[in-house]
């Protein structure tokens, strides 16, 4: 599964993608945020706080209690502020 | 006509209103959002999603072209670092009728703002900070939500 | 800044919208009333009342730029004769954020179709006819009349 | 007084502008243009459906029951289709 980082998640992680395998028992955006939190001091800092964390599977915005099923691309980030 | 650019270039609005105008609407109705510079800002640098922005712009402005019967929708976003009074977003909506085309252009920069994955950080001087989401965009958005043609 | 024109030549609507970007607002919405193409009119021709015209244009600008707090009101009408796909009447508003320049720009349009003195004459080929005004445009002005900052 | 017409009103009469002295009876918009129909049949046909007229006085608008008062010029037009 390729993971892709936005703004400040990407900042505090230290990278803007990595490649993952999760265990089967991760099955929901949540899920995965959780066990990534134990990466790094990095990733533990980006996911600290999960009301600010926003997310896409396959580049489609996804609440974070989506099943992430057999997507190819998940990406994090804060709330979005273009325009 | 749909047209949907995120490029690093400056944006230029007389070629893009130009190009509303060809296609024989009545009305045309713009919005152009620029950095301000009058809060201290040296710098503001626009972050997107590759993808997955196009995509979004491009899905907001069918939803505008159907809702309205627009003659065309542009959106041109500016990413990358800019300077205070620089364009960092264009909207044009071309129509048969003035409050067709004032409605989709605001409807348009309303949910780009909340739709499309871009995100601003601003530098002043050698400080720099990510800009909070607003609730007020939400709100301003989800006006939007009903059927009519323009939020109550 | 107000800036309030009447005259027979084609408008320019890239010096307009500069004009308004330079005050520093970060938001910049504009409209644009083009002569439609379709509907077998060869030349369209607007009268006017001189000095009532600009004097009733100002008024309209002055009032916007109060209710929405604007930085810049521009309303530029052409008259005399223009062919089809030519630019009638450009309005440009500038403000600190996008509702008051979208709102602002909506009641110009609206205003201007009521409050001002033109009167446009349609030729097909040799055939000339007055338009007649439309009860929509009243009940569009009619929407301005409340103190909220945009119609109901 | 100083007249001014416009538009379709100005074509029927046949002129833009002319100078009139209405007798004193005449105290309205309204007064002023059932008198001016006398004055040829471009007027008569000019003011023929009053639902039609507007009217300025000095450059404001102003319905067809306002007193003219010492009003130095007086337009009269069909309804406004700027914009």
């Amino acid at each position: 599964m390729r993971l892709l980082y936005f703004a400040a998640v990407r900042e505090r992680i230290g990278t803007g993608e990595e490649v993952v395998s999760p265990p089967p028992s991760v099955r929901t955006v949540a899920d995965l945020v959780d066990w990534l939190k134990g990466h790094s001091a990095g990733h533990a800092a980006a996911f600290a706080d999960i009301t600010r964390l926003r997310a896409a599977i396959d580049q489609r915005f996804a609440p974070l209690d989506s099943e992430l099923g057999d997507a190819g691309e998940v990406a994090l980030f804060p709330p979005v502020t273009g325009g | 006509m749909i047209r949907i650019s995120v490029d690093p270039a400056p944006i230029e609005v007389a070629v893009e209103l130009a190009g509303v105008e060809e296609l024989g609407a009545g009305a045309v109705a713009s919005f152009t959002g620029l950095v301000r510079a009058d809060d201290g800002v040296t710098c503001l640098e626009l972050e997107h999603y590759p993808g997955m922005t196009e995509a979004a712009l491009c899905d907001l402005a069918e939803q505008a072209m159907a809702r309205w019967s627009l003659t065309s929708a542009v959106i041109v976003h500016r990413v990358g670092p800019m300077a205070p009074g620089e364009r960092v977003v264009f909207i044009a909506t071309g129509a048969a009728h003035r409050h067709a085309a004032l409605s989709a252009c605001a409807f348009l920069i309303d949910r780009v703002k909340t739709d499309a994955p871009f995100w601003k950080c601003e530098h002043r001087g050698a400080a720099r900070s990510w800009v909070a989401a607003r609730d007020s965009d939400d709100a301003a958005a989800a006006r939007w939500a009903g059927q009519a043609d323009r939020p109550a």
